[in-house]
Order: C-alpha cells, then structure tokens, then sequence
C-alpha cells in the first residue's frame, strides 16, 4: 500500500512527534523556519510511506493530511 | 402571601424556569418556595452546592435561553461577585436577589441595608453595572419580579432585587394579576447547538486590550442608556415639604409611618424613595434641591446611600443623616421623633 | 382603625402560627394585613416572636411600636414586651411558667394556664390554639366565628388532619376568658 | 489516492495557540473528530475553562462558552438542565476541576448530571505557567515547589478519577492519554463512549486525560511522551475506573 | 528588582511570615518568589486550592497572630470578597494584594484599574471598610508593603494593596534599607490556647441586633479614625498649576511624563496623586479648588475614582475626564495630548 | 457518695441552644470530656462552623473561632500552620463541610494538615430550617426535597469518609454515631484517638458522628436515635474507614 | 451498688433520652414545666439506680450528675 | 538622556530575556531603568514584547511611546512596531523570518540573520543573545564590554553553566555588525 502525507508547515510546530512515531521514518526535520519561528517537519518523498496516519495521529497542530492508493 | 412566596410566584409566572440557590436565612422560604413551585411548573430547581455553583448554573441556564434566578443574602452574596462580573462582561441577562442581613462577616439575620455600596457599585471585579431594584412592599416586589425579568433580558445584563428579610418575611395581601407572559426579546446570541447556523461563543477573556476596551465601551453605553431610561422612584407628599427624607426598600417603608405621624404634626416633611438604587434617582433629587434646602438620609447601615444622595446634590443642601446598621429595626415613631428634632434644627439654622 | 399585636416566646411554643393564623384570617376578611416573623436567633431554641398588624388601611410600617396587644408564652418575652405595651393596652401571658406581676399599673394582664389547659386536652401541641382563642375573645381583632369556620383554609391544606383538635382548641381558649 | 485524513469538519481554520508537543491540541482534535464522525456537531455544546485550553472556542466550530475558572461543571449543569437533548461537555483542566473546580465538578457528578468532562490532566498549571496542580507528582518541580512537590507541606497527587469513582452518580470515569499512537485511539474511543453514555441518559461521565505539556515540563515533546508512561502513568493508572451501563 | 519580587521581599522583611496564594496572571511572580523566599526564611508558603481557601487560610493565621498575606488578580479578588468581609468583622490584620487586570469577567492580564470601587466600597457585604494602598514605583511598593502590615495590625483590619500587572512586572532599583523589624502591637485577641488565661474566641456573628449595630459604630469609629490619620497623598507640581490632574497608581506616572512634557510647552499643569485610595484625600483635593477650576480625572477604567473626586469637590470646579479601560496603557504623548485639549478648552471657557 | 459523673471542667455554665434531643449537644460534651481527660484545655483551638454547631464557643472553654460558612479547614490549616504545637480542631457539619466546603475540607485532607475535623453529620441542614445536606438520604423529605430526595436531580448521600479515604493524606477516618450508650462511649474514644493522631503529628484525621436532629427528622429524640440505627447507619455505615499508624 | 443522680432541671429540654436508656427506669417525665418551658424529668427516688451514668451519656443537655456508693 | 527600547518576537524567542538582560546590565551601570514586560496572551505561543527604559534621571513612564529603538524578532512585529518608532531611530530586524522592507524612509534597518547564525552556534536557543549582541553595538546603551564582563552577575546564578555560549552569541552579533 502506498502513501503520501501533505503537512501543512505554516500549522507545524516542529514537535516532533510525527517523525518520531512514523513507522518508516518518512518525515525529517527541515531547515525551514515558518512565519512563526518554528523549523518545521517535510515529507521525505523518497521514503515508502504506507499512509497509515499514524503521524496525523500524534500530530498536535492537525497540520498533516494523509492520502492512500 | 410572605414577600418570599410573592417573590417565588411572580418569578414563575413571569416565566422563571430556572432556579438556582443555596440555603440561608433569611432567605430561605424563598429557596423552599421554589422548591416545591418551579417543578409543579415544569422547571428546573437545584439547590446547589454553594451560592458560586448556584451563580454559574444560572449564568449556564441564561446562555441556554432560559430566564434564571438566584437569591441569597449578604455573606453568600459576596461569594456570587465572581460570577455577576462574568454575566455583566458576557451580557447574560439573570435575576439575582439579595434579602441583606446584618455585616459584615457571620453577622446577623435581621434586615439590614448594608449591602447597598457591593449593589451598586458592583462588589465584582471590572467596569460593569447591575440595575439594583428595591421594592418596599409585599405587592412591589411581586411587581418587581417580572419588571426585573425583562430589565435584565432588553438589556442582557444581571439585575439585583435587594430585598431584606423584613420584606422576605413579611405577609401582606398581593395580587400578581400584572403579570403577563414574558415578551420575545432576541436569542440570537444563546447556545442550542449549532444547527442551521454557525456555531457561536459566548466568552469575556478579550485579551487584544484594543478589543477589551471597546467591549468596556460599549458596556458603558449600554449603562448609561439604563441610566437614562430605568430611573424609577417613588414621591411622596414632596410638593409642600421643607425636608425631605430619602430612603429606601423597607426602610423607606418606616420613615413613612413616621411622616404620617409628623404631618399630623403639621411638619412639613416628603420623601424621595430611589425604587432603582443603580441607576439612582439622582435629578429628581438635585431638582428638588433647587426648592428644598435639607434631605435626611435615613438607612438601616452607617450610610452608604448618602454618598449617592451627596452626588446627586453637588454640594447642594444640608444633609442629615440617620443610620441603625446590625440589623435594627427602628419604629416610626423612633424615626418621627429623630426627624423632628433634624427639622427643628432646620427651622433654627433657617433662622440664623 | 390600626391594631397592632406582638406574639412572642419560645421557638417550639408556636408562636409564628398564632400570629399567621390571625393574619390570614384577617386577611380572608379583607382588612389590610402585615406578618412580620422576626427570630431572634438562626438556630433552634431561641425565643421567637412575630407581630401582626391589621388596619382598614394601607399599613406603613410592619413593625409594631406601641402595640395594642401583646401575647406572651414566657417568661423573658413577658418582662422584655410588656415594657413597650401602649398604654391600656391588653397583655395575653401563658400563666403556666410566668409569673404575670409586672410593674405597670396602666396594663391590662390576662393570664391563661395554657400550658395545663393542653394537657388537659391530651397534648401540649395545641397551647398556642388555646392561647388564640383566648385572645380572639379578649381583642376581637377579627370574628371569633369567621375563624372557626374558615379554619381549614387559614391553615391551608397541610393540616387538615389537626383541624378538629385546633378548634377544640380555641374554644378551649375562648371559653376560658370570661366574658 | 484518496485522502485517509483531512482536517475534520468541525474544527475552525485558526492555528492553535499551543505550545510545540502539547497535548491540548491532540485532544481537541480527537473531540472534534468524534463530534463530526458521531454527527454531534448541531447537537454539541461545550464549555471552555481558564486554562490553556480556554481558546477551544477559537477552535471547536460547535456552540461554546467560556467559564470562570472551575466553574465549568456547574455552567455545564445548568446548561444540560435547560437543554437535556444537547450533548453538553465541559472542557477542564488540572487547576481548573481539582484544585479551585473541586465543589462544582465533585457536586456535578455526585448528582450524576448527564454531561461529560474532559479532564486534561497535565500536573501542571500550564497557562499561568507551571505552578503546581493538585495532580503534580511527588517531588516534581514547579515554579512553586522550585525544590520538588513535598507531599507533607503541598500535598499528594490528587487521583480525580478514583474520587469520583466513590460518588454514585458517576457512571462512566476512564483515564487514557495521548502520549502514543496507540494511546490516542484509545482515548479518541474513549471520548465517543463518554458521549454516547451521555446521549443514553446514563449519568455523569468523564474521560480523564494524562497530556503533555513540554513547556512547563521542560523536556522535549518526546520526552514528554515517554514521561507520560514511564512516570505520570504510574500516579494516574490508565484503564477504565467505573463503568455502570 | 521586578515590582512583584519587591513587594514579596518585602512583605518577608517586615515579618510577614505566611504566604497562602493561588495562581493568577499577572502577579504569578509574586506567588512563585514567596514559594521559594518564605520557607527559606522560615515561614509559611501554601499554594491554596483556591483564592477562596487562601484569604480563609489568612484569616486562620492571622487569628493565630502571625503577619499573613495572600495576593490575586480581579476575578479571584471577588472570590476573596467574602473572606475580607469577615476578617473586617473580626478586626483581623492582614494585606491582601491585588494586581489589577481588565475586565469584567475573564477580561485580559493587562494592567487595569477598574477594581477602584470594589476596593475602596468593599467589594463584600456589611458596612466595613478597608484602606487601599495604590503605589506608583516599585521602590514605593516596597517601602507601602511594611506601612500596610503595620496599618493592618494598629487598626486590626485588612489592608488592600491595589497594583497592575504593569507594576508588578516592571523592574527598577529598589532599596529595602527603610524596612524595620515590625513593632510589636498588642495581641491580647489572638488565639494561643488558653494556657494562663481565660479563654477567647474571635467571631463575627451577633445575634442580639443591638450588639451588632454597636460593633457596626465601633468599625464606624475606626473608618473614621483612618479617615483622620491615614489620608496619604503627593502633590506634583501643583503650586502653580491651572489644572490638575487627579490620577494614581501606574496611571499617574503615565501622568507625570505627560506632565513633564506639558510643562516643556508652559502649560501649568500639576497632580494630586492618592496613595491611599481610602481614604481618599478629599481634603486636599476640595482646598485646592479653592484656587484651581479645572480638575482632570485620568483612570485606566470607565471612571471609578471620579465619583470620589466628585464627592470631594461638592459641586465645585469642573471636572474632565479621560478613561483608558479593558488594560490599555495610554502613552504620556497621547496623555498629553489629551490633556493640553481640555487645557485649552477650559482657558477657552474662561474668557468666556 | 461519689461523683461518677459530673460537668467536664471545659464546659461553660451556658445552657445549650439546642433543640431537645439533638445530637450537638452529646458531641460537644464528648470533645470537652475529651480534653479535659487529654488535659488539652490549654492547647486546643477550635474553628466553629456556620450551622447549628456555631455556637460551641459559648458552651467550650477553650480557644475559638468561628469561620466563614464551609472554611473550617481551610481556616485551621491556617492557624495549624502558624501553631504546629496546639491541637486543631474543626468542628463542622454536612452542609458545611459535604456541600460548600467541599473543596477547603477535601484538600485540607490531601495535603494531610494534621488537624482535626469532628463532621456532624445530621443529614439536613439543621441551622437554616431543614433543607436537603448531600447527605441526605434517597427520598427523605426536607425542606427542599418535599417530595423525598430524587437521587436522579438531586444527588445521592455523599459518603465523606470513604471519600476522603481515597486521599493520599488522611490518616485516620472513622465513622460513629451518638444514639445509644454504647455509640456515645464509642464515639468519643473515637474523638479521642483522633486527637492523639494528631498529637502524633500524623496527618489529617476526621471524626464523621452521625446524629440525631429530631427538630428536621420531625420525629421524637427517641425515635430519632432508633432511625440512625433503621436507616442512615444503612447508608452510612459504622466503622472505622481508615487507619494508617 | 447503690447510685442516684441529680438533674438540672433548668438545663433540661424533657427529650426523654436519659429515661429511655436508664437499665432500671429510674428517671420519669414529671408535669414540672420549666422556664424554658419544657416538661421535665424527675429521678426516682424510690427506684434502684446503679450509678451506672447511662443516662449523663445520653443526656444532650448534661444536666445530670451521677453519685455512687 | 532617556533612551526607550522594545524588544519583540515569538513567545518562545527569549524577546523578554533580552530586554531583561538589557536591564539588568543598566542598572549595574548605575542608571535608572524600567523593565516591562507585556505578553500580549495568557496562553503560550503568542507574541511578546517587553520595553525597557534606561535614563540618568528618574523615569515617569515605563511605557515606550516614541522609541528609539526596536528589536523585531518576527513578522507581525516589526509590522506593529516600526510605525512607532520614532523619526530617526533605529529597528533591529531578525532578517531570518522577516521581510523587512518598511515603507517608512525615517528610519534606520539593521537586518541580522539571527537564526542563521544561531544555527551556525548549534542552538537555535542563542539567537536572542546573538541579536543583543548586534543591538549594543548599534545602540551603544550599556558598555558591551561592561556586560560581558558582568554576564554572570547579569544572568543570575541559574543561567552558570550558559555563560560561555552566552558570551560567544553576544560577541557573534556585536561582530556581525560592521562598524
Ligand atoms: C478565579 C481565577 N483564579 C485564577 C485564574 C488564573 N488561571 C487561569 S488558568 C489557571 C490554571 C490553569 O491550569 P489548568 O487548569 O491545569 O489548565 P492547563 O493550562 O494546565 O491546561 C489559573 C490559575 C483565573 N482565571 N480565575
Ligand atoms: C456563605 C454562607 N452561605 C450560607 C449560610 C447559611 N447557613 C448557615 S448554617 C448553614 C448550613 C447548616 O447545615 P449543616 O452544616 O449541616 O449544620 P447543622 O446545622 O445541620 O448542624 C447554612 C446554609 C451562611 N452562613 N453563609
Ligand atoms: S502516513 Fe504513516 S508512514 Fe506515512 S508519513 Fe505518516 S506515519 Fe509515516
Ligand atoms: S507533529 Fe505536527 S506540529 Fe509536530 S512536527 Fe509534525 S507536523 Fe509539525
Ligand atoms: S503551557 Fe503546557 S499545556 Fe499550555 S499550551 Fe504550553 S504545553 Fe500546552
Ligand atoms: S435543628 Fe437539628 S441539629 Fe439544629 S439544634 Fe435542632 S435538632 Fe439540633
Ligand atoms: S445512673 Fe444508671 S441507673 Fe441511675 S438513673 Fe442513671 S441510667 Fe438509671
Ligand atoms: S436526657 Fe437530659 S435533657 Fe433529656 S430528658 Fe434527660 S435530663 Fe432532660
Ligand atoms: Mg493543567
Ligand atoms: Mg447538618
């Protein structure tokens, strides 16, 4: 099953939490500061996401969507 | 009828279905009355576990669109200012009623007036005001009740009925044939779930001070169109008299047997009685002030109405003053023969 | 016409439904009424007292100074009422436990044992009935006959199980006072 | 692809206001998610606290109002009594139900009041800045227990969930948290069964909620979350605490 | 040293050995330094589970005899009203701060000074008083708190400090070498256990009507007394001035930059500032009317304290006034601005 | 002869306001006993209650208080604080400290102040003319339940005991009751355990007596003794409910 | 064991409560009215009393003393 | 001489630290000086800003109407704070985050990356310090010397073990700012 998140980084707080819980690590830590000082969290495109949301559950800012085939 | 059933009764039939209280003399038939009323009715009695959980279900009855009431008395009326400040600053209309006992602290249970400067001058926190009515009779607080209803709904704002327990007490006849159905004022701001609209808040916390501000503002408009408008008193035997007394509720009630008595006397003595405490009668007193030089100040406390009476007369006139705080109840003819004496003074420094 | 009247003793005596008793049925008869309660203390066992005041006017003041009547079922309520009685007036004492000498001379007292006349009648409840009718008879502030027979609806619902033992009770009162 | 999550409906476009990691936002989503999956939305009525979560109004597209700080349980009250057909919920921190809500929240239940309270239980005062809560542990510091909470001076770490379990008019008390994915389906599970108690009538109901709070706590968002199990959970153990049907 | 640190250090270095608090912004730094200061000295810090406990808790340990303070913002000092109605009753010393915020209800943190009339009219029930201390510097924040525990203890009654969260939060220089350790007043009323003596006890409740109404004129006599001896003020610039400005607090220090620019321009204008909100210096303020019309009222609120500037001019003068509520804080520009208007209006008026 | 019995020392010579019958009076005779034999005239400082126990400053000789309407505890904690050496003691009454001093009395408790708190519990309140106490049985009549006590509006009996048993910070609850010789005798060992504990500087302690109030029970002293026995000790049961050394 | 007791008859509200638990019945409601108006009760004379205190326990009032040999 | 500072940003970007250290370094300089901060929100997250005032003579007003200076650390505030800077001041601007083209040709811009050089230090945390740095060297208000010399008395016992960081970011920003 394929996956694609879409993280809404003016939302992201650069918590961390997604990455941190995301079973196939598809999520890093950019060097993005967003409007509100905050480096924020990108989507690694080159990393199998399976799309279970689990980032989306942990994410405390509701700043990621998640998309499934 | 007691002025508690009164009370009571009008309040349901002015369409009170929410009541909210907690027990204390001298208020308590009221909390009784209701007890057994409001269900009968179809409403809603809790007797709370505090007066402040009675304010806040009144203020969660009121953002429900229902037409709420708490009653209490003095120490239990400090503990409610929180929550009249936050139905001032949410503008939630509420009947909030205090039965004044001897203060401060513990105090007694004997009717008092010594609550009126936390009426008036609202003892919450915050630039707001609450219309405070003060009825004399049996059949005016039955009056007052609706009257108070709709003050506190046209304006969305707390209204106080400042009784005592003379008045909660006290049996006399009362017809409540007045009292009609309440009228349909806008609802457009109480929460039911937001169905077939967008969801609404109701809140007080503005932290933009800008915000604060115009919301204090407009507050402020909003009294001083109650000042303008909801002015009410009662004259009486004003027009020829040379001294006039000012006082109010039940106390107003005892100086008037004793005018009774001095005009038997032929003295020339009136009576102002504020029926609003806030907003106070306060032209009708500097009017009268253009004719008559001395106002004696009668309260059952050590004065705090004199201070309204001194703004109103801006340093106008001579005034008098008689105050039995602690919950003494003068007689008429007590009162009679202290305002005599005021009056003969009056006449002498006339005479200067 | 103004008449004012003090009820006054301890807080079990009954004191506060002698004086509502009357003033319902004062009102029933359509006289301008006020019943003022006023207990001495919050809590239980304190002395207790309540003033009626029935005119054919509107009432200014509910608080009775100079009273034309005084009732009183004991002894502190006795020395403290008797004191501010108008003159010629009528002081109705529960002679049972009060010594009824009192210093005035331009008083008049009525005695009634009340205390023994409910014993009699088989239960102390009904002292403060006996003590009404005796000063129904002795004030005639409203018809001895109209309460009798309005008694049920004077006292409302609630006690309409007492009304036989009350009325027996107030004649037991009026009778006793001697024409 | 079809889109697996989306914001939920009922949630309002503003950021929230919360600090990075903090679990307000987790459990306001979870909220909004079963309001909208339960279609609650026209029904709901929720009443904010003084406390970091007090902005939920900003946030929760539903009929909300703000209490005074404790009050939310008896403004709740009054509410659900005027209108029993609305689901009326009452959104309360640490601070807010067991410290100065104590009387109100205690009462609430103990009348068994068909509303709901959403606990946040986060041991600390998050928005008047980390003082102590009636549920900060033993020996944790706070800006007032700068040396550790002393339970012989400040007290012991109030279990709200056990108190109330003691009170007949509680129907329904679980304690969960949102420190894990698996912890959040959980409580989200939770949250609906409250309210669905609550739409039966069945009494009064609360979903207590071991939170994050990294600001206050000063450790990273993930850390926070492994304090939650390692520590915190050991106080507030998770688990249903009564459940009368 | 932030106002909020001053005023804790302080209170701990004129003996007061009990802090009882509950969180609320703005003068949680406060609540936090006596967290840690108070045990290090030796005292007594609780956080309480409510404003409600903490003002109980200080009236236990001031019966007790120890000096005890608790501090709040406006919504938990109407939650205190109670509380303070009793220890006035007692004739309990203690100092109660509050550091003002907007409102009503939930209103904002920022600074306000909207809770005028419910501290200077007792905000609870009974006819009490207390004296309201409203300090303008932190350094004068640490030199009031001593003064009002000692006030507290001579007069044994309440003492209320009434700051903002603009006060409290600011830092300045302060210097604490003026604070004695307190005098040692008599305590012949605390309760110790009844070792060597007769026992006491310490109440508020009166039953007997006429005893109450007697410790009503005793607490009578005292206000009174405080209104003879405790009257504390600063007059700035005011010799020469053809207007004054009445304003307290950190308005009128705001005041004073507008005043200093104003002067710049020639304009003479000068302030009366009141340190003791009550009793409010009301003498001072009537004399100067004597030579100066125009009196300007500035108050971060609708306008609270201008009905007591009104009372103290008896229809005297002309009053102006500017409100800044919902805790904005005007610039001295904007102050200046608005004040060298009715400067101008009120020259006009003259000519006229 | 001997005397076996007589006035306890500590008694003043006022006559008790008290109805005929009622409980207050036993109680305040056993907490003088108490003292006296404790020899504690010197230390103890009692916090008298809004109700019908309000006056016991006029009838104990010891040093008194009388605090705001359900601040008992918060009151003591107060003068605890400043006076660790005195024994503390709160005297109060279901609707003071079950209903409006919920909160003073329930974290008094927590932080485990090692105070006192003798809990008259009458099931109504008896000072303000017989209203519903929460704990108040399941339809009892009272004043403001004159169809019985409808649990479902208006609560069920709170048990205080058990609940503040769940409180990490009490250390010594026990319930008893005052209509029968051998309860009385019961009961004040009870007061006086109580007091040790707190001697022993052992945390919060609480005395819960059930007690008759024939005036608002509208039953006769003796019927009103056999009724704690029928029925309220059915709902509040006997015993000791917490007792850590 | 021979007791006897002694009742103040002021302080006494007349509940029975002495009488109702004395083992030997040796108290009785008398027709005395008091002050406070109550109907008092007596100590029997006549009757045995242990001394045993029973009814000083109950008494709300403690208006009883007790004697023993 | 009474010069009027804001420090502005993030909630969570040590603006208040800033002016408070600031502060601190004055008053051991032996000036007056007011402190004042103004957190816009209860709530985390929101704005902050703080003012300080230092002067040789007793300061009336801790509010900064008319600044001389302004220290802009994100977006909205150097929006709300340059129209009130006053003609011919300057504002520090954290160029990281913010776009600081104003429309306002009166006034001085200094644009420092500070997140940038933060980031180059390893912690994004000294950014503040980094920007005091540049503020001093612009400003010139205390000695830059006299506070890095006085850190540790500045920054009060808690912060020890920061001081050398500390130090370095305050010198990276003095540096970054060309004479
Ligand atoms: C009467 C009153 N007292 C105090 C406050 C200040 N206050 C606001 S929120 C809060 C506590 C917040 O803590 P908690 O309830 O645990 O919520 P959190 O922020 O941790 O989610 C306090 C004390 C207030 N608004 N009103
Ligand atoms: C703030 C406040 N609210 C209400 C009261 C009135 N009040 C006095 S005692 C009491 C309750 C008494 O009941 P309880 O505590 O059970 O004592 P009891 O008389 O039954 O022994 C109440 C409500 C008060 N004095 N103060
Ligand atoms: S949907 Fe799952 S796999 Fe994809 S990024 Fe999110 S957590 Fe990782
Ligand atoms: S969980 Fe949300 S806020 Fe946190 S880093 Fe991920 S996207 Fe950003
Ligand atoms: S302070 Fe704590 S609870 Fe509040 S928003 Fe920040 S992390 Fe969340
Ligand atoms: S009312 Fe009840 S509790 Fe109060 S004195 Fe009478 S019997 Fe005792
Ligand atoms: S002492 Fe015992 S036997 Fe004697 S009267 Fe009393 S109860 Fe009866
Ligand atoms: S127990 Fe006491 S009060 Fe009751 S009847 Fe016996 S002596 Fe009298
Ligand atoms: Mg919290
Ligand atoms: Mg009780």
């Amino acid at each position: 099953m394929k996956g694609s998140i879409r993280i809404d980084q003016e939302r992201c707080k650069g918590c961390s939490l997604c990455m941190e819980f995301c079973p196939k690590k598809a999520i890093f830590l950019s060097d993005t500061l967003n409007v509100k000082g905050y480096f924020v969290v990108s989507f690694d495109e080159g990393r199998e996401c399976t799309g279970c949301a689990t980032c989306a559950v942990m994410c405390p800012e509701v700043a990621i969507e998640v998309f499934r085939n | 009828m007691s002025g508690n059933a009164a009370l009571g009764e009008a309040a349901v039939l002015a369409g009170c279905t929410c009541y909210f209280g907690y027990p204390i003399t001298p208020q308590n038939e009221l909390t009784e009355y209701m007890a057994k009323r409001v269900p009968e009715a179809g409403g809603i009695f809790i007797q709370s576990e505090s007066e402040i959980a009675a304010i806040n279900m009144v203020l969660g009855a009121s953002v429900a669109g229902a037409r709420a009431m708490t009653s209490s008395s003095s120490p239990g009326m400090s503990l409610k200012q929180e929550g009249i400040s936050y139905l001032a600053a949410d503008e939630l209309p509420a009947v909030v009623v205090n039965m004044v006992r001897g203060g401060p602290g513990m105090g007694n249970i004997s009717p008092a007036q010594s609550d009126y400067l936390q009426a008036t001058r609202g003892g919450g926190h915050g630039d707001y005001r609450t219309i405070v009515l003060a009825p004399g009779s049996v059949q005016e607080l039955a009056d007052i009740v609706p009257l108070a209803f709709d003050l506190a709904e046209a304006y969305r704002n707390p209204v106080i009925i400042l009784g005592d327990g003379m008045l909660g007490q006290m049996m006399e006849p009362v017809s409540f044939d007045n009292i009609k159905p309440p009228k349909e004022y806008p609802k457009d701001y109480i929460l039911t779930g937001a169905r077939g609209r967008p969801s609404r808040m109701v809140r007080s916390l503005l932290f933009d001070t800008k915000e604060e501000e115009e919301h204090n503002w407009k507050l402020f408009r909003k009294y001083q169109r109650m000042e303008q408008n909801e002015v009410r008193y009662e004259k009486y035997l004003v027009d020829d008299a040379e001294m006039i007394v000012v006082a109010y509720g039940i106390g107003a009630r005892i100086v008037k047997g004793a005018i009774k008595r001095l005009r038997q006397e032929n003295l020339k003595i009136g009576m102002i009685r504020p029926i609003t405490l806030w907003p106070f009668p306060a032209k009708i007193i500097r009017e009268t002030a253009n004719r008559v030089t001395d106002f004696f100040v009668f309260e059952m406390s050590t004065g705090q109405m004199i201070e309204d009476v001194r703004l109103a007369l801006e340093g106008k006139g001579h005034i008098h003053f008689y105050g039995r705080p602690g919950g003494v109840i003068p007689t008429p003819i007590e009162l009679s023969r202290v305002i005599s004496r005021h009056y003969y003074q009056q006449s002498h420094r006339g005479k200067k | 016409m103004t008449i004012k009247t003090i009820f006054s003793g301890f807080g079990g005596q009954g004191v506060l439904s002698m004086g509502f008793t009357l003033a319902n049925a004062a009102m029933l008869e359509g006289k301008y009424v006020t019943y003022l309660p006023s207990y001495g203390v919050e809590v239980r066992g304190g002395t207790a007292n309540c003033t009626v005041v029935v005119s054919d006017e509107e009432i200014a003041s509910p608080v009775a100074s100079e009273p034309e009547f005084i009732v009183a079922m004991n002894q502190p309520s006795f020395a403290r009422f008797q004191s501010v009685l108008t003159s010629g007036g009528l002081i109705c004492v529960n002679s049972s436990i009060v010594n009824t000498t009192s210093a005035r001379g331009d008083i008049e007292i009525l005695a009634v044992p009340t205390s023994e006349l409910a014993d009699k009648m088989g239960t102390i409840k009904v002292a403060n009935m006996i003590m009404l009718g005796a000063f129904l008879k002795a004030s005639n502030i409203v018809s001895f006959d109209f309460m009798l027979a309005h008694l049920q609806e004077i006292l409302g619902e609630g006690k309409a199980k007492m009304i036989k033992l009350n009325q027996e009770a107030l004649e037991a009162g009026y009778t006793f006072v001697k024409e | 692809m079809k889109q697996v999550y989306a914001r939920p409906k009922s949630l309002k476009p503003a950021h929230f206001h919360y600090c990075p990691g903090c679990g307000h936002g987790i459990i306001g989503r979870l909220i909004v998610e079963v309001i909208d999956e339960m279609d609650l939305r026209e029904k709901a009525i929720c009443v904010a606290p003084a406390g970091c979560g007090m902005l939920v109004y900003n946030y929760f597209d539903i009929d909300t109002l703000e209490s005074a700080h404790g009050r939310g349980a008896a403004v709740a009250t009054g509410i659900k009594r005027v209108r029993p057909e609305n689901l009326v919920f009452s959104y309360q921190g640490d601070g807010d139900l067991a410290a100065i809500g104590t009387a109100e929240g205690f009462h609430a239940a103990n009348r068994g009041e068909p509303i709901t309270i959403i606990f946040v239980n986060n041991g600390v005062y998050g928005m008047t800045g980390g003082q102590m809560a009636p549920t900060t542990l033993s020996e944790q510091v706070t800006t007032t227990t700068p040396s550790g909470r002393n339970a012989a001076t400040a007290g012991h770490p109030v279990r709200i969930c056990e108190v109330f379990a003691v009170l007949d008019g509680t129907t329904y008390l679980e304690r969960v948290a949102v420190n894990k994915p698996a912890a959040i389906i959980k409580a989200k599970k939770t949250i609906a069964k409250a309210f669905r108690n609550q739409l039966k009538g069945n009494g009064f109901s609360l979903v207590e909620i071991l939170s994050p709070c990294p600001t206050n706590w000063k450790m990273s968002p993930i850390d926070s979350c492994r304090w939650i199990d390692d520590v915190m959970a050991k106080q507030f153990p998770l688990g249903v605490i009564k459940d009368v049907p």
